[in-house]
């Protein structure tokens, strides 16, 4: 019996057309424009200034706050300038851009493939060293992995799962990196469980990537405490509740961290981030990237230099089709539409997906019909239809007793919805009007 | 305020039963005819004649505390006067009206004039607005009346107007309901034309 | 008289006494103490319950008012300086006139201005919107044209311009209650003061970039070239982050800003119509009717 | 057998309300919670109960007894003013959340034809004894309780469905109410 | 003039002079309609005998007496007289069968045994089906009149005669309203058994 | 390339559509259709026409015109409404009758509370019980079924009959006992197959048990609904029936007679006017189980389903608002 979340879920069509691509590696660009804020907290603090030199690897941002994660340069190079540079949502934020000179880096990062397998960090030394990396969760939430892994005094985790799962249609990022970088992947969870003091392991994956699990469950045989969980192919398998509920049985109450129930979640992307953080030295510099779409010519996953500019991935893979309607960062049922391909390539960019302009409109509005196949898909047992319903009539206050904060936003609901309701939207809407309202009450 | 206005104000602009929604118990409970409404409304408006007199004469003499006792007394005892007379001359239509006529005392229209209208102005200003407001009551009563017996026996004010079986829903409660939850939809749309 | 008569009276007498006796004793013994100015207050009020004192509603306003010791904080934008003359004249206390205010929006960016460079599909609210992306131009200041202001607006006050798709304030009809404001996401709308004759001049953007980058996204944006700041006399514009703001208190209305502005950010309103010559575009001939 | 009659004929088949026609303007006014319409129901039944066993005394031993049934609309009308007026005064202590909830309308309680109604039919039309009165009295409380309660769930879903201008608010209310009775209309032959 | 006080003598004093003042007037208002009242009560009984038997000059009330019937109960008998001659007899009878409750019907008697006309007083049958059987709102009542009891045969030697035709005997049902026709023939049996008693 | 379009996640969407359920319905329907039209011949054919016609009408008379909303006939909510209502009524029924009941289904019951998914109550049976209320001799005399051969041709003059229930009611009410009545209506295998009289529609258990299963493979509706409505009517006359078999009918004849078949399968689990979690449908049927058993054995109607569907319809609602989903990560309390 396969594991997975008991209630909910959808089975989107899953267009992983680039699950056979190898990992290629993207070369250096000319210029790459790096925001200081590209995770969940705190801005970095930028600490180099305009016309400074820069080594691949040296930090040019640093953690601002408990909640932060420090930047590193990507390229050697100048600074071109530290501004305001609209990015993937129009809004103008920090950002440094270096133009490329060369690719020199700094001296204590092991570029060589070795794959070192001792662990020489004690505990702290491990949280210091991803720290400094700037390593955050790469399943696209991006929040800083070392807060992650101190989780508050009264919560002891007991054991550490590894998301692998990569619900979402087209991307395969993970999937790769979980074929082409298994043994790396598995002394990256051996030294997180050091970290976490936790002694058993558990790595997720969607039985639809049944390569992945065979090479893992081979390899693993070679770690101790260290298993593989093949789970069911449904989406949001790779929620962080929905996952711990699948592999644990546990379900993290609402509102608490899922430390709570004794879980630590991290995506293999991370994994693999503090492999090389703790054994190589290397910051986080760079990621794989799957770009992908219908109508793409060279669809394909890519290594990429963090600032890179979209529009030369999407050059790489094969350029920009024709009847493109949208660029998203990340998967179809998360992921961001971009307002433009002329912005770089951050920590959480785990795809970036074309769909055609077909793809891409909207079917028109029509009356909910109550079918209540938007409360049988919630994951979270809401009741999407009615959350959008108070929504529309603006009566926020109540869509908080209707459990508004559990939402996580999956989209299931927009997708599954016969009436092509936004359902999505209007949630979001009055997620941001309560939290307006709350900050009000604290205020008062 | 000025006498027409305040006469003419319980037809249309504070129609009891359209706009205000009082006195809905015998409203939708006695017209199952045309001629049942006007009688249940003649009898209503006789009520807040007199007791909007009485009311405007003695409100000053009424303690807080006991107002509303002591103008139900006065309502209940005209209400009985009406239900004796009634049943000394007119016993068909006191029998069809039934319950409703010791109910005209609870009818919320009466106790709502006498306490927003009758207790703050002087007689001749009641006696104008218990007038209008229970020809306007009378009014609405016999209109809904009237659609119903159309609708459900064919018929107005006793006359035949087509052969056959009416919708005799529309007899009972339920078509009561729907009757009048058109017509006010229908007052609405004709206000809100004129607003315009 | 006869027995049924006498029956009568003194079973109905005594009925009434029980009730009165009982009555006053329950009265009485269960006294809840409310402040009957609560409810004086609150009969002055314009139970229009639309919370632009920032109360939840005008019952909550009229407590409020009883229970403070000072009215100049309390404020009802509808009923305006008479009604708190009417409140305070109820608790007898004082009450500080207030300026009367009216919204106005200060964005001026028609599409023949900016320019789209995206197109949005989806939910028409400019919260989500806004929380999601800048908006469908270049500006990522400006207004985004879904109307959440009109909407929000108890008074019909407001309409969008179908020809421009921004927001007009009816300035007859507005109550200052400063509901678009607060549900505006970009901070568009502004109360400010009527002014004398209710003639008043305002900086109708908020862009805040360097002068180039908001030209290029709108042409008709605030660059902050200080032009009108040269011009003013009396101090009444200051220039932050490359935008302009007009002090409605220290303005004299004498309208040099307004001619010298390269881009026609700045706007004069209900004043007499001055000779223009023709090329002039006919963005502020709309202005001075719209108020 | 004969109080479950009573029970089930003035619940279903006859409720004041939605055949009898009694109590509206609260049914129509106090429907648009749920949690309000259930405060009321329950003031609905205590008021109706204690006004239904009062007001049976009063027709018994004094009105009947003196020979002046025909004083019966005033003493009763009386009799409730007052009671309705006591619960009143003593929920604003006891209870003011409650007393909040209810409002206006619990002065209205005593224009709640419904009450009146009920006494009068118990002790007059169906010449019910006390205790098929009381039984009767608070069954038909029950009943009015219950559809108010339906009728405001209802109203509820109504608030966010999209009504078309003109039959929003009052006019939708009643449409509903008409098809409620549609619906309790199976009930009939029941009892 | 100001608003008097809730003082407790105001109070009392007041409430009790209204309900004073208005019980007495309505005392009055009774004893002026006292008779005008039952007056009309004594016509309205009288109508319903009226219309189910010929003319008559007597106070039938007055002259009722009640007859057993079957089961414990037992009618009322109106006798109708017209210069002191018996003229026809109105019989107050009533069924249990009906589809809701009681209904009770007046049968008027010729003095020969035939049924003169029929009257519905009470009944709570089913709008539109069983009340149907009142004289206003359709045919089926009709049939009873002058309708010649003694003479109609009973086909199924049941011992029932006014029966409708689905049980063996003459009456046309109304239609989809079989219960309340049979329950009205039932009625109309028992005031003839009644009546039959009379005649012996 | 044109501008980029942007809009908030998800950009990927099912496949499902209004449309396609309502079509599914309606195919789900279709052996129905054809055993009524087997029985009632030319009756059924005249019946279900104008029902569905007049519903589809005035669906688009008074949604483009009054409203002013765009039409929503496409989505085939309205020729189900009209199909449904025809399945509810006998098949002598007078055309004008039909029409007013599907302008009393559409316009009162459906588009004055705001058309699709707006309305409370079951529109085709809100249509059906006005009907029965308003005009109760023409409601209730039904044809005699027979196979389509025999009367073609015929439509009002054909000879009528009885229902089953009406059989059982009428002969209880006069004393007779329930195995004798049982006795005299065709026998469980005829009135699975649909040879009895009654509704266009609701004879043929059989019929319907196809539709049920379509719909449930096509993922359409969920078992709970029906289930839990013809569980409860069974369990609850089995209680009954073996009290005494003398006063009440057995199980199987009320599963298999008067509507409760069509009403469990087709009406009751109309989405707009069901709940919406799984353990509010169960309340709900079996809400609906126990009043169509109390108004067949105790009351005036000899059938309930319709009405226990409409007041069971009322208080969906508060079933919805007390009766909510598990929420993940909240206790049972």
């Amino acid at each position: 019996m396969l594991k997975t979340f008991p209630k909910g879920g959808i089975h989107p069509p899953e267009n992983k057309i680039t699950a056979d691509k190898e990992t290629v590696t993207l070369p250096i660009p000319k210029q790459v424009i790096i925001p200081v804020s590209q995770h969940i907290g705190a801005p970095a603090k930028v600490i180099v200034k305009k016309n400074d030199k820069v080594k691949t690897g040296q930090m040019i941002a640093q953690s601002n706050g408990f909640v932060s994660a420090c930047i590193h340069s990507s390229v050697s190079g100048t600074v071109f300038k530290v501004d305001n540079i609209p990015d993937a949502g129009g809004y103008k934020r920090l950002a440094v851009v270096i133009n490329v000179e060369g690719d020199e880096w700094l001296d204590n990062i092991d570029r060589s493939e070795d794959i070192i397998k001792e662990i020489n960090s004690d505990k702290n030394e491990i949280l210091k060293k991803i720290q400094d990396a700037g390593v955050v969760g790469l399943g696209g939430a991006t929040f800083p992995t070392h807060v992650k892994l101190l989780p508050p005094k009264s919560m002891k985790p007991e054991v550490l799962i590894i998301n692998g799962a990569e619900c979402e249609p087209y991307l395969t990022a993970d999937h790769r990196l979980m074929l082409e970088k298994s043994e790396e992947l598995l002394i990256g969870i051996k030294i997180l469980m050091k970290a976490l003091s936790v002694n058993k392991a558990v790595i997720g994956i969607e039985n639809n990537k049944s390569d992945a699990i065979n090479k893992l469950e081979t390899l693993s045989e070679n770690y101790d405490n260290i298993s593989v969980a093949a789970l069911k192919t449904k989406y949001p398998q790779g929620g962080e509740k929905q996952l711990i509920k699948a592999v644990t049985g546990k379900e993290v109450p609402s509102g608490e961290l899922p430390v709570k129930v004794g879980a630590v979640v991290q995506n293999v992307g991370t994994v693999f981030a503090v492999y090389e953080a703790v054994q190589k030295n290397k910051p986080l510099i760079d990621r794989i990237v799957t770009v992908t779409g219908k109508y793409l010519s060279n669809p394909g996953n890519f290594k990429v230099r963090i600032g890179t500019s979209v529009k030369e991935l999407i050059n790489t893979a094969g350029g920009l089709p024709e009847n493109t309607g949208k660029i998203i960062s990340g998967g179809p049922m998360m992921g961001r539409a971009l307002i433009t391909d002329n912005t770089g390539i951050t920590k959480g960019t785990s795809g970036i997906l074309i769909l055609s302009e077909q793809e891409s409109k909207r079917r028109s509005l029509k009356p909910c019909i109550r079918c209540a196949k938007c409360v049988e898909v919630c994951p979270m047992g809401l009741e999407p239809f009615f959350l959008m319903a108070l929504s529309r009539k603006t009566l926020f206050e109540k869509t908080e007793n209707e459990g508004i904060f559990d939402c996580i936003e999956c989209g299931s609901c927009s997708y599954i919805c016969p009436s092509d309701r936004p359902l999505l939207d209007f949630i979001r809407l009055s997620k941001k009007e309560v939290a307006l309202i709350r900050k009000a009450k604290r205020i008062k | 305020m000025n006498k027409l206005k305040i006469f003419t104000k319980g037809f249309f602009s504070e129609n009891a039963v359209f706009v205000m929604l009082l006195g809905l118990c015998p409203t939708l409970g006695t017209t199952t005819s045309a001629i049942n409404g006007l009688g249940m409304g003649l009898a209503t408006t006789f009520v807040l004649v007199m007791s909007n007199i009485v009311v405007s004469l003695v409100k000053k003499q009424i303690p807080d505390k006991v107002r509303i006792p002591a103008f139900i007394v006065i309502i209940a005892s005209f209400v009985t006067i009406v239900e004796l007379t009634m049943q000394a001359y007119i016993p068909d239509l006191y029998d069809v009206l039934g319950l409703f006529i010791p109910l005209i005392v609870v009818n919320c229209l009466i106790l709502g004039r006498a306490e927003a209208f009758a207790s703050k102005n002087n007689i001749i200003n009641s006696v104008l607005d218990g007038l209008g407001m229970g020809l306007g009551f009378s009014m609405a009563l016999t209109m809904l009346g009237a659609v119903r017996e159309i609708l459900g026996s064919g018929s107005v004010f006793n006359i035949k107007i087509y052969e056959g079986d009416g919708a005799l829903v529309f007899v009972l409660a339920p078509g009561a309901f729907i009757v009048l939850g058109y017509l006010i939809a229908f007052v609405n749309r004709l206000q809100k034309r004129k607003n315009i | 008289m006869n027995d049924v008569i006498t029956a009568t009276i003194i079973t109905v007498s005594s009925v009434g006494l029980a009730a009165a006796v009982i009555l006053y004793w329950a009265s009485q013994k269960f006294k809840v103490f409310e402040d009957p100015r609560i409810d004086d207050v609150e009969k002055e009020l314009p139970a229009a319950n639309c919370g632009g004192c920032g109360l939840p509603g005008c019952r909550n306003f009229a407590e409020a008012c009883v229970k403070t010791d000072n009215l100049d904080d309390m404020f009802c934008p509808v009923g305006g300086n008479e009604t708190m003359a009417k409140v305070a004249k109820v608790l007898g206390r004082e009450v500080h006139e207030k300026d009367k205010q009216v919204a106005v929006v200060k964005c001026n960016g028609a599409p023949q201005f900016r320019k789209k460079i995206n197109e949005y599909d989806g939910v028409k609210n400019c919260t989500i919107v806004a929380n999601f992306y800048s908006g469908d131009t270049a500006c990522q200041y400006g207004c985004l044209g879904f109307g959440e202001c009109v909407d929000a607006c108890n008074f019909d006050a407001m309409f969008m311009d179908p020809h421009t798709g921004l927001p007009v304030v009816l300035e007859n009809k507005c109550t200052a209650c400063g509901a678009c404001v607060e549900v505006c996401p970009k901070d568009i709308i502004e109360l400010r003061p009527t002014g004398k004759k209710s003639r008043r001049i305002f900086v109708s953007c908020v862009n805040q970039d360097r002068g180039g980058t908001a030209k290029k996204a709108c042409s008709v944006a605030c660059t902050g070239c200080s032009l009108c700041l040269k011009e003013c006399k009396y101090d009444a514009i200051k220039i932050e982050n490359f935008l302009s703001y007009i002090d409605p208190h220290k303005c004299v209305l004498c309208r040099k800003c307004v001619s010298v502005c390269p881009t026609d950010a700045i706007w004069e309103v209900n004043f007499p119509a001055r000779k223009l010559k023709p090329e002039e575009n006919s963005v502020k001939l709309k202005t001075i009717k719209r108020g | 057998m004969e109080y479950i009659l009573i029970i089930i004929s003035a619940i279903f088949v006859n409720n004041v309300v939605l055949s009898r026609f009694l109590g509206l303007c609260p049914f129509f006014g106090v429907s648009k919670q749920v949690e309000t319409a259930a405060g009321m129901g329950g003031a609905v039944v205590f008021v109706m109960t204690v006004a239904t066993i009062v007001t049976y005394l009063l027709q018994k031993y004094i009105l009947i007894s003196f020979n002046i049934e025909y004083m019966q609309t005033i003493t009763f009308i009386l009799v409730i003013a007052a009671l309705v007026q006591l619960v009143e005064i003593i929920l604003k202590k006891v209870s003011p959340s409650l007393y909040q909830a209810l409002g206006i309308f619990l002065p209205l309680i005593t224009t709640n034809c419904a009450v009146l109604g009920v006494a009068i039919i118990a002790v007059q039309t169906e010449g019910y004894d006390l205790i098929k009165s009381t039984v009767f009295a608070i069954a038909s409380a029950i009943g009015f309780a219950l559809s108010l309660v339906i009728f405001a769930g209802l109203r509820e879903q109504l608030e966010l469905a999209d009504v078309p201008e003109g039959m929003k608010g009052v006019p939708i209310a009643f449409i509903t109410a008409g098809l409620l009775a549609l619906a309790f209309m199976g009930f009939s032959g029941i009892a | 003039m100001a608003q008097r006080e809730s003082t407790f003598v105001n109070m009392v004093v007041v409430l009790f002079l209204v309900s004073a003042i208005a019980a007495t007037a309505l005392a009055f208002v009774y004893q002026a309609t006292k008779e005008p009242i039952l007056k009309s009560k004594l016509e309205k009984k009288k109508r319903a005998i009226k219309n189910v038997v010929n003319d008559f000059d007597n106070n039938p009330i007055e002259e009722m007496f009640k007859i057993p019937v079957e089961g414990g109960d037992s009618v009322e008998c109106y006798p109708a007289k017209k210069d002191g001659k018996i003229v026809g007899y109105a019989v107050k009878t009533f069924s249990k069968k009906g589809f809701s409750g009681l209904i009770t019907v007046m049968v008027g008697f010729d003095p020969d045994g035939h049924i003169h006309k029929t009257a519905v007083l009470e009944h709570h049958e089913t709008p539109g089906l069983g009340d149907k059987m009142q004289r206003n709102k359709s045919n089926f009542s009709k049939q009873f009149d002058n309708m010649d009891v003694p003479d109609i045969p009973d086909k199924d030697n049941d011992g029932i005669i006014i029966e409708v035709k689905k049980d063996n005997g003459t009456v046309d049902a109304i239609t989809a309203a079989t219960i309340t026709s049979r329950a009205f023939c039932d009625a109309t049996e028992r005031a003839y058994n009644a009546f039959k008693k009379i005649k012996k | 390339m044109s501008k980029l379009i942007v809009s908030l996640s998800p950009h990927q969407f099912g496949s499902n559509s209004v449309k396609k359920l309502m079509f599914g319905v309606l195919i789900a329907l279709l052996p129905t259709l054809f055993v009524s039209v087997w029985y009632f011949g030319l009756g059924a054919i005249t019946i279900i026409v104008t029902s569905v016609l007049s519903a589809v009408f005035f669906e688009y008379v008074f949604n483009r015109f009054l409203l002013k909303k765009p039409s929503t006939i496409s989505d085939g909510s309205a020729a189900l409404t009209g199909l449904l209502l025809a399945f509810n009524l006998p098949s002598n029924l007078p055309v004008w009758l039909v029409i007013i009941g599907a302008f009393f289904a559409i316009v009162v019951a459906k588009i004055s509370f705001g058309g699709i998914g707006n309305n409370i109550f079951n529109p085709a049976l809100a249509g059906r019980v006005f009907l029965l209320i308003s005009w109760p001799v023409q409601m209730t005399s039904w044809p005699e079924p027979s196979p389509l051969s025999k009367h073609l041709l015929g439509y009002t003059d054909v000879t009528t009959g009885a229902t089953p229930l009406g059989i059982l009611s009428e002969g209880l009410r006069s004393g007779e006992s329930a195995t004798k009545l049982i006795s005299q209506v065709p026998d469980y295998l005829q009135l699975f197959m649909g040879n009895a009289g009654g509704s266009i529609g609701e004879v043929g258990a059989a019929a319907i048990l196809i539709g049920l299963v379509y719909m449930l493979m096509k993922k359409i509706i969920s078992w709970h609904i029906p289930v839990s409505i013809l569980g409860t009517v069974a369990v609850f006359t089995g209680i009954l029936w073996f009290a005494n078999p003398d006063k009440f009918a057995d199980p199987l004849f009320h599963l298999l007679s008067g509507g409760i078949m069509l009403g469990a399968v087709f009406m009751a689990t109309d989405y707009v006017t069901s709940p919406m979690s799984k353990r509010g449908m169960l309340i709900y049927g079996v809400g609906i189980g126990l009043l169509t058993v109390v108004i067949r054995v105790w009351g005036a109607f000899p059938e309930g389903v319709s009405f226990a569907i409409l007041i069971m319809n009322a208080f969906v609602p508060l079933i919805n608002m007390y009766i909510k989903p598990k929420r993940f990560g909240k206790n049972k309390r």
